[in-house]
């Protein structure tokens, strides 16, 4: 089946990406097709490119860019709820006139319309929420 | 309503339990709302929880000039969102009566509420 | 005396049962932000072990529509009014 | 059928509640998180309305300590099963 | 233990309410404690809520290798952290017995709880 | 009064930031002095150099600078909750090996000792949290 996951909680602070990265692994070894990851809330801080977790703790945004490499998993920031949280990505931070970026491939900023399409386009939409 | 446009790919019910202010759930829920009606999904609106307070009149922007989510719920009807629903026993919670709402919402009973979800392919709670 | 300050709805989470647990005879209770929803007379019977120290926060009233509907019981506090209230608490304690 | 998935302790939320109230007859609720406490005998009542068809996440329950206290009445499931539910679901709710 | 050693500035109490694995609050909660304790501070700490969970046996990594807090907890001793207590009220909630806890914490009731904040000239809550 | 404010939620998602920064002008108004904003836990979010709210809705960051340029009142970000979350000043940045920062002055890096301190030093430590 295809599925799409909405992440809506920040990194290290609630369980939630913990359990998406974990169930997104676990839809891949079961033979499904994980189309995209939707990041908006506060789920949109997993995009942060600058994390440094202690060594002992897993690397979330290590683990999404490694989903995305090895299984072609979009990973889809919702650029409204990133903007407002400091989160944008070299082009972003042009037009808003500043130096510097905290958002990077394989991370894409996108709408929410991107979230309304996976919800029709996938068999199974699941929320992992903060 | 709804027999004036053909709904797309399913209709979708965006579940919305937060109150208006205290964080952005309400604002980010109804912004996915907007968007999928605006895409020509067919999008039903029910208030659970804490959420039947974003319809208390006279709301007002924050102390530091937050805007709130009582503009956006008045452009709902530009988007063609006209099925609202209000958790009936979230109203007696509150001591609060539909008809002193805005937007005129409907009541709904437990059993209704989980008709409603039923009812509809796609459900997004916030 | 302390202020014990409440940010959430009791209609959602039992936080405020914690701050009533920690509170002493002469402590005071603020409501803000969703926590006023707790001055609805509907809800406020939840601070009845507290009667005479009750508050909520005015702006935060204000903003969702509920100042009108706050309960003769709850005693409104303007930001002005909370500053003053952290003066006269030895110390304050945030419940979220 | 639809699966329901909550991730918050009845002890401190009401959000399964929620849950509760969007349930149809088929559908089945998963406890993931801090919601596996809803698991314990002692907590497990407030989801007797729904005999058979409430699931707890194993791997939630033994980080926690918890899956030696879970009731018998929970099915528990690693999180392959997770994956199973959603699969025998139509669709999926989080009630968060 | 407590006339080992001359309060410092005032005692602290750290509150924890929150679960292990679930959130980061009962590690940073932990985290202000320890650093208390190592600059000199008399801490004690109340498990409320949730809280109690997290003195519950047999806790492991979670499923990603997520350390938890228990590691954590078993140190406490060693920064001289030695009050310890747990509502007493939330213990029964969950049906645990104060003696089948790691670190064997006293149990409060709510009125001993109140004393106990009293007592403190610093409280904060995580 | 010598106060000190103690924030943890995520500006934006949760009031928590909106409230802290109207208490803090509040108090200033009265007449006390501001030690402090420690930031801990997502309130560190608040110290992201590049957020972009919309223009009509209140620029958090930007009333955390003009609190500390009018009032000289320390922005404290406790470094352990900023790392974890993606947010790091220049010499952070080069210590972990990555180009770029997500935090500048006068938001500074500390650690949680600070907090410690501050609950020492001042008459009032006010939390604000999610």
């Amino acid at each position: 089946m295809r599925y799409a996951i909405l992440l809506m909680g920040s990194p290290y602070s609630d369980q939630a990406s913990h359990s998406a990265l974990r169930f997104a692994r676990a839809l891949l070894a079961r033979g499904h097709r994980l189309e995209a990851v939707f990041f908006y809330h506060d789920g949109v801080y997993n995009a942060a490119r600058l994390s440094a977790p202690p060594q002992d703790e897993p690397h979330l945004a290590d683990g999404w860019v490694a989903l995305h490499e090895e299984q072609g998993v979009a990973l889809q920031v919702c650029i409204a709820a990133a903007l407002r949280r400091g989160l944008m990505d070299e082009r972003e931070a042009a037009r808003h006139g500043k130096a510097g970026h905290s958002v990077e491939a394989p991370f894409e900023l996108t709408g929410v319309g991107q979230l309304v399409d996976l919800s029709q386009r996938c068999d199974r939409l699941v929320t992992f929420g903060p | 309503m709804s027999d004036e446009h053909e709904p797309l790919a399913g209709d979708l019910l965006v579940i919305l339990r937060h109150a208006p202010h205290g964080s952005s759930w309400l604002r980010e829920g109804l912004d996915v709302a907007l968007v999928a009606a605006a895409f020509g999904t067919e999008v039903s609106l029910l208030f659970m929880g804490e959420g039947v307070t974003a319809l208390v009149e006279d709301q007002t922007a924050g102390a530091l000039g937050q805007k709130g989510t009582a503009p956006t719920l008045e452009m709902l009807e530009m988007y063609d969102i006209e099925t609202l629903w209000v958790e009936a026993e979230a109203l007696s919670r509150f001591g609060l009566d539909a008809d002193e709402l805005m937007l005129a919402p409907r009541a709904l009973e437990a059993g209704a509420i989980a008709e409603a979800v039923r009812k509809h392919p796609r459900v997004l709670t916030f | 005396m302390k202020l014990h300050i409440v940010n959430r709805s009791p209609a959602s989470y039992r936080v405020h049962e914690q701050a009533l647990a920690a509170m002493g005879p002469e402590d005071r209770l603020l409501l803000i932000e969703d926590g006023v929803q707790g001055g609805l007379p509907q809800l406020v019977r939840h601070f009845e072990a507290i009667p005479g120290r009750l508050y909520a926060l005015r702006e935060d009233l204000e903003a969702r529509g509920l100042l009108g509907r706050c309960d003769a019981s709850v005693q409104v506090v303007d930001v002005d009014g909370f500053v003053q209230l952290t003066e006269e608490a030895e110390h304050t304690l945030s419940w979220y």
